[in-house]
């Protein structure tokens, strides 16, 4: 039970127990149509046809960022420069998450408990967060080596990949 | 700044996990009414209002359409901020510009937030499709992540972390209008307390609350006229950084966006020894370990001392700088009205007007806004014109 | 009387409108915050401030502004969201300067129409204690509004039907134009019954876009200008105004809350007689019996006289007081930009650079904007050399 | 870039969100579900009758308190038909629209119009509430206003 259920079954007023207090229930069902432009086109492209995971490299300072983005904030520049990123990484941070609540996406619950880290992938600069295959807290240390496992389908988004796995090096 | 405001007024309503009794736009009025009566004001006399809180976790376009009208916005300006989890704050500093232009005397702010209406966790999960909205775990999940890099980085303990949601939630007893209010709270009960996303317990989070917060600002040549000790505006200011999570390494430890606002402020004002020299500070912890790391960056201690900071009671109500003497975000959480509360609950300070939370002789209060995983609004009011 | 201080509007940028279904929101941010900057001889390290506007609806994302924060240039800078049209963030930036709190504020709007659906999220901008459920959106209020305006002042639909038709002409001058159509009245008439008495040709098609303005203080937008062989066009007046929710609470064929703003505007600008001394005017007209009424709110006739204003040519380019020589939001700004666009088509008029829609000799527009349903909140601007 | 060339992405957002109305508008659903009245609220400052009732008068910003019942019955002063179809609209299109002003109320109130004749509608035309059989406690309890 959540503080907020905890706190409305103790302080249940006697004033809502005499009255009677409506609600009314609108179901939120809104589509939108997402571009990924030149950069998440270009991405998602390498992702699917290459299994190749592409990062957007500053030409000024040589940042590599993930996401793929349409410029370096510190530069103020446009990227226009890809690198290679591997599906190898650092965990730079990781928690197991217990608390429920609806994916919007689906309207429903997501599962838990889920482990989730992020994930400094070799040759990026910035860290990508994730689901971990594992969710035992006892097995997950900052600084341990991840590797993408990826769905046997590629479709084109970043739930090609399942999760992380921990693997030894 | 060419022209000074102040904060002359406040009103709140009782922030609470469910309001059945009251719609939207029906808290929004609650807390505009408090705020009128506070200063003696009727609603004729406000020249502008602004208003803020968060469209996707109740699922409203341009909320304001509906509410604004609760806040007395009829044939007035009326503006929306949303700037994400500063948009409290980010509506507390429109609304210092707003009184400050040399057009309006007499501004109303009002933030809300009904969570009880909608689904927050999911609403902060709705980030960029292409990158993590799939993944995108709402604040516990976030911060959680964080928190991980930051005790590993300065050592922090899940003890001392606990006292900071023990204090906050001992403040909230002396707050009518808090959220939370637990009289056996301890470091044992935070700890012992289910854990929602490792290493966060429940009672190291904020609630989900049902609120509504109102402040008034008065023109400097109005101000003396409706407020006998009126919370002068000193200085405002806004950072925001890039809008992935993954871009912020050791976001705790580093929160450069808290660090440059600082630097900035403290620098305007001659502020050299922010404990000593701030009476109270009301800042946004929505996680108990957020307060930690921003005591670093606000220079309330030395850089991974944030531990030792709270043991020795700095912060707490008898200490030299009492944190939240409110309760802070980790007792009331209305996001929207989050960052209006902590200027709010300033401006009570120095108004005399904080009951048995008033710390006593306040003349400097530092306000803090945060947001959108780095982003930093922070103002400070002083009594002294 | 007028504003405290003078305010200069000393770089604007469009996109051309239009259906960007290949482009994100930092990609046509993009292109207006350069186009801006080229505009003004500025580099981004030279704005202090960003003011946004847009709607997490209609972006499809909470905190949405954040999509704007890197191609803003505010990573470890300052900014702000407005969430209304984007003429409120013009308004205030214009706020933020008067203050004295900056200098040099960029304004930004985007709405990527094609992104959701129109009449969906417009349903969600009703309140859903009385309204919401019951179907309502832009399109059926507004034609509650227009049919009411025709019974109340005996307009007609061929009225209605001539504005579009000189507004899509007048967009064949406009290079950043999405829809110029050579039409007649009755191929008005003729369209789609959408929502009696408005056809699919009096609404303006769904688009997508940015436009970016930026502010200056007096010293600085003369210094700015100086160096681009210009002068600034200056903010003579501006007013805001919102009105009731519910729909039944409005005459809404009075739009009151047009009236009050645009009065405040006029008296900041020493404007009496509109029609005189209003050289050009853009205004924001998502269906076409909507420029007519708000003329009439304007103030550019008397109650009911609007029809005979376009029946006479008045409203033509070359007539006394052309509006929309744009082209208007009827051949396709999205909402949210649309009242921007106005303001920096106002600014074009009034530098003279308004290329093949310049109206010869402009010392005074005005700009309007409009937010909700049925215009429920109206902003006025008032620019001139 | 061509449009065709953009990869895409298309998304839902997916939400069941329960409002609560107040106490006044509990109030107000529930004659309405219980007794079939239409009921409304006094401003105490400006004296104006809201329908439908709320807490606060926009105008004065005074809290409301007083509990009027209105007619079930009133006059149009607008309307529209509204044809293209959305997926909110609690009926199929073609589906009429009215403000009306309620006997006794000063403000008016939106509804959908029922059992008319779509081109016969005037403004000035007498209508009443039509309560649907099975009420829940919203404004669709009235499934429509019918010109009498």
């Amino acid at each position: 039970m959540s503080v907020n259920e905890k706190e409305k079954e103790k302080g249940k007023g006697k004033e809502e127990d005499e009255e009677e207090l409506l609600r009314v229930s609108i179901n939120m069902d809104l589509e939108y149509r997402w571009s990924g432009g030149s950069y998440f086109t270009k991405f998602y492209k390498a992702w699917k046809e290459e299994r190749k995971i592409l990062g957007s490299k500053c030409s000024s300072c040589g940042r590599v960022y993930l996401p793929p983005r349409l410029l370096c904030a510190k530069c103020y520049k446009k990227i226009d420069e890809w690198a290679e990123i591997s599906d190898k990484g650092t965990v730079r941070a990781y928690t197991v998450v217990y608390q429920p609540f609806i994916d919007p996406r689906t309207g429903k619950p997501r599962p838990v408990p889920y482990g989730m880290a992020l994930i400094q992938l070799d040759g990026a600069d910035t860290t990508i967060n994730y689901f971990l295959e594992e969710n035992d807290l006892s097995k997950m240390r900052i600084g341990m080596r991840v590797q993408a496992v990826w769905r046997d389908e590629i479709e084109g988004n970043i739930t090609d990949i399942k999760y992380f796995r921990i693997i030894e090096e | 700044m060419k022209r000074n405001a102040a904060i002359i007024a406040t009103g709140q309503t009782k922030h609470q996990s469910k309001r059945n009794d009251a719609n939207q736009a029906e808290m929004v009025f609650e807390a505009a009414r408090r705020a009128l009566e506070d200063a003696q004001l009727e609603m004729k006399d406000i020249d502008a209002v602004i208003t803020d809180n968060m469209e996707l976790f109740e699922g409203r376009a341009l909320p304001d359409m509906w509410v604004a009208e609760g806040a007395g916005a009829y044939m007035k300006h009326q503006l929306k901020i949303a700037t994400g989890g500063t948009s409290g704050s980010s509506a507390v500093i429109a609304g210092y510009y707003t009184a400050a232009s040399g057009l309006f005397d007499l501004v109303m702010v009002v933030g809300f937030e009904k969570h009880s209406d909608g689904h927050t966790f999911a609403g902060m999960t709705l980030t960029n499709p292409f990158w993590d909205r799939p993944i995108a775990s709402a604040a516990p999940g976030n911060f959680a992540l964080s928190i991980t890099e930051y005790m590993a980085s300065r050592g922090v303990t899940q003890e001392q972390a606990a006292m900071v949601a023990v204090k906050a939630r001992k403040n909230a007893l002396n707050n009518p209008y808090a959220h939370l209010h637990i009289p056996d709270i301890t470091v044992e009960k935070v700890l012992n307390s289910r854990m929602i996303a490792y290493p966060i317990h429940l009672l190291d989070m904020c609630p989900q609350s049902d609120g509504a917060c109102a402040i008034i600002y008065a023109s400097e040549k109005k101000a003396k006229e409706f407020c006998e000790n009126p919370a002068w505006v000193k200085a405002a200011i806004t950072r925001h950084d890039t809008p992935y999570l993954g871009d912020h390494i050791d976001r705790l430890a580093t929160i450069r966006t808290i660090r440059e606002c600082s630097r900035i402020i403290y620098k305007k004002l001659g502020i050299t020894d922010p404990v000593k020299q701030f009476d109270v500070a009301e800042i946004y912890e929505p996680v108990s370990y957020a307060e930690l790391a921003w005591y670093e960056a606000m220079g309330f201690c030395e850089e991974g001392e944030a531990g030792k900071l709270i043991e020795d009671g700095v912060t707490s109500m008898d200490g030299e700088l009492p944190v939240n003497p409110s309760g802070g975000v980790l007792s009331t959480n209305p996001v929207g009205a989050s960052g209006v509360i902590r200027a709010a609950e300033g401006a009570l300070q120095i108004h005399g007007k904080a009951g048995k939370r008033q710390v006593p002789d306040v003349e400097t209060v530092l306000v803090h806004g945060y947001g959108v995983y780095t982003w930093c609004d922070m103002m400070v009011l002083s009594s002294h014109l | 009387m007028g504003l405290p201080e003078r305010v200069g509007v000393v770089g604007v940028a469009q996109t051309k409108y239009g259906l960007k279904r290949n482009q994100t929101i930092p990609e046509v941010a993009y292109e207006v915050v350069t186009g801006v900057l080229d505009d003004a001889g500025l580099n981004i390290r030279d704005i202090e401030n960003v003011v946004s506007s847009s709607v997490d609806l209609w972006d499809g994302a909470t905190a949405s502004g954040a999509f704007l924060t890197e191609v803003v240039g505010a990573v470890m800078g300052s900014e702000t969201r407005v969430s209304e049209d984007g003429i409120l963030a013009a308004l205030h930036a214009t706020l933020n300067i008067l203050s004295g709190g900056f200098d040099v504020v960029m304004v930004i709007a985007h709405c990527l129409g094609s992104r959701g659906s129109h009449y969906d999220i417009t349903n969600w901008v009703f309140d859903p204690v009385y309204q919401q459920k019951l179907g309502l959106d832009y399109l059926s209020s507004a034609g509650l509004q227009a049919s009411w305006y025709m019974d109340k002042y005996g307009l007609s639909e061929e009225q209605f039907a001539k504005v579009s038709v000189k507004n899509h002409k007048n967009a064949f001058n406009n290079p950043y134009a999405y829809q110029p159509l050579n039409i007649s009245v009755d191929d008005v008439l003729s369209s789609e019954m959408l929502s009696y008495p408005i056809k699919a040709l009096d609404t303006a098609p769904v688009s997508d876009g940015a436009c970016a303005l930026i502010l200056a203080s007096e010293e600085r937008a003369k210094e700015i200008a100086r160096e681009k062989g210009r002068e600034p066009v200056w903010i003579k007046g501006l007013g805001n105004c919102y009105d009731s929710h519910y729909l039944g609470d409005r005459d809404l064929t009075e739009c009151e809350a047009l009236t009050v703003a645009a009065r405040k505007a006029y008296e900041l600008a020493g404007v009496e007689n509109p029609i005189k001394e209003i050289d050009v005017a853009e205004i924001s007209e998502p269906f076409s019996y909507q420029e007519l009424l708000w003329l009439e709110g304007l103030g550019f006739c008397e109650r009911g006289g609007a029809g005979k204003l376009i029946d006479e040519g008045v409203t033509e380019t070359d007539g006394e007081i052309p509006v929309n020589p744009s082209g208007g939001m009827l051949s396709g700004n999205p909402y949210i930009v649309a009242g921007l666009t106005r303001l920096a088509e106002a600014v074009e008029q009034c530098r003279g650079e308004a290329g093949d829609r310049q109206i010869p000799g402009v010392e005074t527009a005005l700009a309007h904007g409009t937010t909700g349903p049925c215009g429920q909140m109206h902003c006025v601007v008032i620019v001139g050399r | 870039m061509k449009e065709e060339e953009a990869v895409i992405l298309s998304t839902r957002i997916l939400l069941p969100f329960t409002y609560s109305v107040g106490r006044i508008a509990s109030r107000f659903f529930i004659e309405l579900r219980d007794n079939k009245k239409i009921m409304g609220v006094k401003c105490p400052k400006c004296g104006r009758v809201l329908v439908p009732p709320r807490r606060y008068c926009g105008k004065c910003l005074s809290e409301t308190s007083e509990w009027v019942e209105v007619g079930d019955k009133g006059t149009l002063v607008a309307y529209t038909v509204r044809y293209s179809s959305s997926p909110n609209l609690p009926k199929e299109p073609p589906l009429a629209y009215g403000i009306i002003k309620l006997d006794g109320a000063d403000t008016n109130i939106v509804h959908i119009l029922g059992e008319v004749d779509l081109d016969a509608i005037k403004p000035g035309m007498r209508v009443q509430a039509v309560f649907k059989e099975e009420r829940e406690g919203s404004i669709l309890d009235i499934d429509h206003f019918k010109p009498i």
